[in-house]
């Protein structure tokens, strides 16, 4: 398996990125861990023109807390997130999911502002972004611009990232408080897309009533699903099983799933119930 | 295990590490695809979209712009040297390159000659192809329907899709138990489609000299000397004649049966090899090789179980529908369509069988290999090992229990099977009990019944099966009309150091290692100081190849009785040396003494020196001895498995536990690779039970035929195996050994199954179809309505 | 046409390749480093595996322009004029290898796996080599070899190396 | 891989109206996204192509289509189609039935389409047919409706914005 034959350039400024994406026009993309795009390339279903990869970039990797936020550079890498003692200290989502993603030479390479910006919907990342409630930082031409997650997937392969953009920062407000997160998948094999995937963020109050709830649901829905009357379902309860019930019965009505290889409608309706249940009571045991 | 030799010369028993490891754990492993000659061009392969199609124009035009593309070759092309079909060894027809139409989705359509992969793969894009798609044909019961379309219009005056009709046992006598039995008990299982994906594909490098009218073919092939001899048969007519034909099968990354068969892409390289003078390479993607290449299985199994209410087994009856693709391309013994299914009856003692298949055409790839195991033998005990089961849930006892109380017994041996086979040897009662003990079976039995209280599913399977392998005695059993024997050609050089070479090809059996060990242990030579050749035409005696846990009954055989000959050349030197008559020697490994003097000796390497220094007169020089072993019948390993499983009873994740696997192949010639040969069994039983399948839809598509849909088990999903042995030696065999590389595959599903069904049958569920997916089991629970309450 | 300046198993090398050129095909047709294999197209089955700048790489995955300025090790620098590296050892003494396909990639794997964590449990050996397929062994001595390496790196009493098969 | 695709939707607008578009192949096309027609050959025979593009993913399909029904008493009918990868690699064959009633002074169109793709779309991207193809059905609602309002419509599929909306979305928030 060979991919057609492209143009490559590796620039080293975000500058160089813009103006050679915008020389080389639609059929020019971009090469971050490359994971997705070259076995694509491979099997012939993609052949870009050209191939601009931004490895070189300088400060496009870094995992920091900062105004707020936890900062992720759009190439810090799975495995960095895997080893990043901030990361594990206190966001633990990031553990459940990385460890579930491919195999560990994928996650060597393969970057999370990929994993987003490839805007596929059994990626999971874009389910934990929705959980967190992250924004996306887009850097083009004309400056950055930031994108609520919500409104960050369009369609299949479709972010809002346009052409002549590259996706630069991923913002996740920071755990504070009492905080808990998860993350689980059901997967035909280790390092397969979802069955069906669930990401959970609670916070609560000292009397442990949920003041914010956070559910993103990975491969169940055309595009990466937030559950939103789930989440409803939870702020304000003290997360009682009946909550958490009502919640799981929830995510499993409002998703989509199609019927593929990996199981029917039926089946992944309930396993995004029992999962959403299951992770619910995870981030909960999670709350420090 | 106690050994007859000391470690030093590491004969039979001794867990010697292997020889063969130097090389690959240093990346000096010498792979097909590692092959590099001068002027060598690159193949690739244009493949059909459609399942079913009629070919109208090939336009190769835009290829052969491509600088660097040197040719495309196409069926019509072939056609002119009578090229375009080959023989199968079921002595069907395959296509190598078509007409004018194709059959499965993936066939060969074309191919691009070009001086480098990547050029050939930009040529092979660019070949356009014209169809006019018909509609396929992917049902195989389907295929029996009258109004079904006749696949093979190729073949004079055929009708239909049916291709064969086989039967054995007593039918009417089956009937009449069936008839009057207490109990009787029915289920429809498949054994589904499946490929060995062995993790090297398969490829070649044909190398044809214009000059020396030879050709020199490197390939992947578990059975050399055959492939040759189809070689000439295919090519002779042109000019290929078997001694002019070398082929060589480098190091094999796995082969599993996938190895055997002649694919389309080996004739092509060589035709072209033949046309252009210049070497061949040709190296399948490992989406080709899913898609294209020989699957396994694919039986549709009707089965039946008689017996009396007490749990005594009477009678069985299957009845097979075959898929086969649209040719019968199994790598079977030439008189056994079904290969050997008829060892269906298993492990119990009873008197009355009867079995039948029919194979038919459909619009799917062609094969009918081995996925290791000998021929078609995991069908066979998955059948009866499913029903063992299905009838002890139907009688209401403990399948442990009832398998005890229907075994044949020790000194039933030789036992005479219902369908006419002769098992050499077995003690089944003993291997179940220490499977039991190892793995506490009556705790878990006990712990079950507590954890259903707590609405938790566990289950516990058993397998008990017995393998038939080692093919074959000549008087049954041939490819191609050549008698299935094994090879070995001993020789010994001056210094007492030798070469052995074999018919046989390992692919990671440990050839090199476990031959030198029986070498080592019949004439004492140091198993370290025995070098072991095979997988070259030129040099190793002929011989039918390695497949169906073969190498060791025959080969391993021949090995022995070749060594003897020479230990008996040996005792002339010796006496003749010690000056005393032969009577008056002794053997002990690695000399022969004088019988009450043993310091009056002579070591094996002072007997071989003498034997090219100091021969006696009239006695043939030199030290070498080959054996062709014939065997007298095949071996029959057996195993006695226990799998436990629990079940996540709401998302049907379904772990295993523990899997305690005890199997006797007879005397064990080295328990480290006997071990590994399980656990890697073990993984390709688990594979099949719960992960892979080869799925086609109804328009023709494969919808798997990558390694991210073809699900084969990584070390996360392959449970920690637990292994042991009973020993029961193979009478008829020189060393008493029945061979082992297959018999966990066969076993294992069973056993897996076995245990799931126990952990929900309380639910309702009597059979559950392999692979037993959490999706599939979901299905099935939420079916007996489960998930209502 | 891009020119590309790397380092094989500490050896410098300067060449020109198509960008296109994936990684184990420089490996194995431009360097005749032919340890490193290729079992499918998916980056499915890590028998490709080598080291870039010491992390495990599928290099059916990666292109050879990517690896501009950057250091590989393949297999066949692991051994040295001293002997075998422990992995190599700790594969043929623990019978790891059948077929020897996926033995590279499942060594250079390991390598990594070990250079992070030291002293491995099982399951996170298991998971730390998902990324590699075998076919021929079970994975049962593959983890048993890990561990055993595992122990002969950390200069601890090395586990038995004869079979359990009683 | 076969699929059934069934597809309702309400347009504020007379059923005659509605009809005589649906009717119409040439008129449909241009709401399909990525889809020209390239030649009529007769009164129900037309030769169209589709350039789809999802991401990196970009495929050509040559197409025919055939109207094997169209009964504009009954604003019913059954269309034809069948697409060719421009590169060989399989084909999508298609059977729509068609039709348009009144509702409330509305008009509510049903489609109902049989797909059946062959070759490396269905192989490899099985799991995401149906899901693009409802994208895309979507997509083509939107512009039909649009183009009965008589608004302007761009069907082509280019750059990541194969969707007018997003596209809008997008660069409306751009100038916030």
């Amino acid at each position: 398996m060979i991919p057609e034959a492209f143009d490559y350039s590796a620039p080293s400024t975000l500058e160089e990125a813009f103006s050679l994406l915008q020389e080389f026009g639609d059929d020019a993309k971009i090469l971050a861990g490359g994971h997705s795009l070259i076995p694509m390339m491979k099997l012939r279903f993609a052949s870009p023109t050209h191939l601009i990869d931004i490895n070189n970039i300088p400060g496009l990797s870094y995992i920091k807390e900062e105004d707020g936020f936890l900062k992720i550079g759009a190439m810090t890498k799975e495995v960095d997130m895997e080893d990043s003692e901030l990361v594990k200290a206190k966001y633990h989502i990031f553990g459940d999911a990385t460890k579930l993603i491919a195999d560990p030479q994928v996650r060597n390479f393969g970057t999370l502002g990929g994993n987003l910006a490839h805007g596929d919907a059994a990626n999971d990342h874009p389910a934990v972004m929705i959980a967190l409630g992250a924004d996306v930082e887009i850097s083009g031409p004309a400056g950055k611009r930031s994108v609520p997650i919500d409104e960050f997937f369009h369609g299949f392969y479709m972010t809002s990232v346009q052409h002549g953009e590259i996706l630069t920062e991923i913002r996740v407000p920071a755990a504070n408080g009492k905080y808990g997160t998860s993350y689980h998948k059901a997967e035909r094999k280790v390092g397969d897309y979802a069955t069906a995937g669930v990401a959970i963020m609670i916070q609560t109050d000292n009397n442990g009533v949920c003041t914010k709830a956070g559910i993103g649901l990975t491969n169940v829905n055309p595009l990466p699903l937030r559950a939103k009357r789930s989440e409803e379902a939870l702020v304000g309860t003290s997360l009682t099983a009946e909550d958490i019930a009502k919640a799981a019965l929830y995510a499993s009505e409002d998703c989509n799933p199609s019927t593929d290889l990996r199981g029917d409608e039926e089946y992944k309706r309930h396993l995004v119930g029992v999962i959403t249940k299951r992770m619910i009571n995870k981030a909960i045991e999670r709350i420090q | 295990m106690k050994c007859k030799t000391s470690k030093e010369i590491g004969g039979m028993g001794h867990s010697m590490k292997r020889k063969e490891d130097a090389r690959f754990i240093q990346g000096k492993g010498n792979y097909v695809d590692d092959v590099k000659l001068p002027g060598m061009l690159y193949m690739d392969i244009v493949r059909s979209p459609y399942a079913y199609a009629k070919i109208k124009n090939i336009d190769a035009t835009k290829a052969l712009e491509i600088p660097g593309v040197i040719a495309v070759v196409t069926g019509k092309d072939l056609e002119k040297y009578n090229l375009h079909w080959m023989p199968t060894l079921m002595s069907d027809t395959q296509m190598v390159l078509p007409t004018d139409t194709v059959m499965y989705q993936s066939q060969e359509v074309a191919a691009v000659i070009a001086t480098d992969r990547y050029i050939a793969r930009d040529g092979k894009e660019a070949v356009m192809v014209d169809y006019e798609p018909m509609d396929p044909l992917m049902d195989p019961f389907k295929a029996l329907d009258e109004d079904a379309p006749v696949l093979r219009a190729d073949q004079e005056g055929k009708t239909d899709n049916h291709i064969w009709h086989w039967e054995v046992g007593d039918k009417e006598k089956t009937a009449d138990i069936f008839n009057n039995a207490d109990i009787t008990v029915k289920q429809q299982m498949h054994i589904p489609r499946i490929h060995v994906a062995s993790i090297e594909t398969c490829g070649c490098v044909a190398s044809y000299n214009k000059v020396e009218n030879h050709l020199t073919m490197y390939m992947t092939t578990q059975a050399p000397h055959a492939i040759r001899t189809v070689i000439a048969l295919v090519a002779g007519h042109v000019g290929l004649t078997e001694e002019r034909i070398r082929v060589i099968s480098p190091d094999i990354g796995g082969g599993f049966g996938g190895k055997v068969p002649v694919y389309p892409g080996y004739v092509i390289a060589i035709a072209v090899s033949f046309l252009t003078g210049a070497p061949i390479k040709w190296i399948e993607d490992r989406s080709e090789n899913l898609q294209a290449d020989s699957f396994a299985r694919d039986y549709h199994i009707t089965a039946e179980m008689a017996g009396t209410k007490d749990g005594k087994i009477l009678a069985t009856r299957f009845k097979v529908l075959a898929d086969h693709g649209y040719t019968d391309a199994s790598a079977n013994p030439s008189k056994f369509p079904t290969g050997l299914f008829s060892i269906g009856t298993g492990s119990y003692d009873y008197g009355a069988a009867y079995m039948e298949a029919d194979a038919v055409y459909t619009n799917k790839p062609p094969g009918g290999v081995a996925y290791r195991c000998s021929f078609r033998v995991t069908e066979a005990v998955h059948a009866i090992e499913r029903m063992t089961d299905v009838f002890a849930k139907k009688v209401g006892k403990d399948p442990a229990q009832l398998r005890m109380e229907n075994f044949i017994k020790k000194d039933q041996f030789p036992w005479a099977s219902p369908t006419g086979w002769s098992y050499d040897s077995g003690d089944y009662h003993a291997g179940l009990q220490k499977a039991m003990d190892a793995v506490g079976y009556d705790e878990l039995r006990k712990e079950q019944i507590e954890l259903r209280k707590e609405g938790k599913l566990m289950g516990i399977g058993i397998s008990t099966f017995t393998e038939v392998v080692g093919a074959g005695p000549s008087k049954d059993f041939d490819i191609l009309g050549i008698k299935m024997f094994d090879s070995a050609e001993i020789r010994v050089h001056p210094t007492g150091k030798a070469i052995a070479r074999f018919g046989t090809k390992s692919q990671g059996q440990g050839h090199e290692t476990t031959y030198a060990q029986i070498v080592a242990e019949e004439l004492g030579i140091p198993m370290e100081n025995i070098q072991i050749e095979e997988g070259d035409t030129d040099t190793a005696p002929y011989g039918l190849g390695t497949y169906a846990s073969r190498s060791t009954p025959t080969a391993g055989a021949a090995a022995a009785m070749a060594a003897r000959k020479l230990r008996d050349k040996a005792k002339k030197i010796a006496a003749y040396l010690l000056e005393v008559s032969e009577e008056d020697l002794e053997w002990e490994p690695g000399k022969f003494y004088v019988k009450g003097a043993p310091e009056k000796m002579k070591t094996i390497q002072e007997i071989v020196f003498a034997s090219y220094t100091n021969h006696p007169e009239g006695m043939e020089a030199g030290f070498e001895a080959t054996h062709y072993y014939d065997p007298p019948n095949l071996t029959f390993p057996s195993g006695a498995y226990i799998c436990i499983v629990d079940i996540d009873p709401e998302t049907c994740d379904i772990k295993v536990r523990r899997f305690v696997a005890i199997d006797d192949c007879g005397n064990i010639i080295n328990p480290m690779i006997v071990q590994g040969q399980v656990h890697g069994g073990l993984t390709q039983g688990i594979a099949p039970a719960m992960y892979e399948e080869l799925i086609y839809d109804d328009a023709g598509n494969i919808l798997n035929g990558t390694f991210m849909d073809y699900l084969v088990p990584t070390a996360v999903e392959s449970p920690s195996w637990e292994t042991g042995h009973t020993i029961t030696p193979a009478p008829h065999h020189p060393i008493g050994a029945k061979g082992v590389g297959e018999s966990p595959t066969v076993g294992a599903p069973p056993a897996i199954v076995n245990a799931i069904v126990d952990a929900v049958h309380h639910l309702g569920i009597e059979h559950l179809e392999i692979p037993v997916t959490p999706f599939k089991l979901f299905k099935e629970l939420k079916n007996v309505g489960y998930f209502d309450k | 046409m891009k020119k590309i300046t790397f380092k094989i198993n500490g050896a410098e090398h300067s060449l020109e390749v198509e960008p296109r050129t994936l990684l184990v095909h420089l490996i194995r047709e431009n360097i005749s480093l032919t340890g490193t294999h290729i079992g499918c197209d998916t980056s499915s089955c890590g028998a490709c595996t080598v080291l870039i700048d010491g992390r495990s790489a599928k290099a059916c995955t990666i292109l050879a322009v990517q690896i501009d300025g950057k250091e590989i090790a393949t297999v066949e620098g692991l051994a040295t004029a001293e002997g075998l590296h422990p992995i190599q050892e700790g594969f043929h003494l623990n019978h790891a290898l059948h077929c020897g396909f996926c033995t590279s990639g499942m060594m250079m794997r390991a390598i990594e796996l070990l250079e992070k964590n030291p002293d491995p449990t099982e399951e996170e050996i298991r998971w730390g080599i998902a990324g590699n397929l075998c076919r021929c062994t079970g994975y049962n001595n593959i983890v048993k070899a890990i561990q055993w390496t595992a122990a002969k790196m950390a200069g601890k009493e090395l586990p038995s190396t004869e079979p359990e098969f009683v | 891989m076969n699929t059934k695709i069934v597809k309702e939707f309400e347009i504020e607008q007379p059923l005659e109206k509605v009809w005589a578009a649906i009717a119409n192949p040439e008129e449909v096309v241009t709401c399909v996204p990525g889809a020209a027609i390239t030649e009529k050959t007769d009164e129900i025979h037309y030769k169209g192509e589709v350039v789809t593009k999802f991401g990196p993913i970009k495929a050509k399909y040559a197409g025919d289509i055939e109207i094997l029904e169209m009964d504009n008493e009954n604003h019913k009918m059954v269309l034809k189609g069948r697409g060719l990868d421009s590169k060989g690699k399989g084909s999508a064959d298609m059977i729509m039935h068609g039709d348009a009633e009144e509702v409330d002074g509305k008009t509510k169109v049903t489609f109902s389409m049989d797909i059946t793709i062959v070759g490396m779309l269905a192989q490899f991207g099985s799991r995401l047919i149906n899901d693009v193809s409802d994208q895309l059905i979507n997509q083509f609602v939107d512009n039909f409706k649009a183009k009965l309002a008589g608004e302007e419509v761009d069907n082509t599929m280019t750059g990541g914005s194969m969707l007018g909306t997003v596209a809008k979305s997008i660069f409306g928030r751009k100038k916030d």
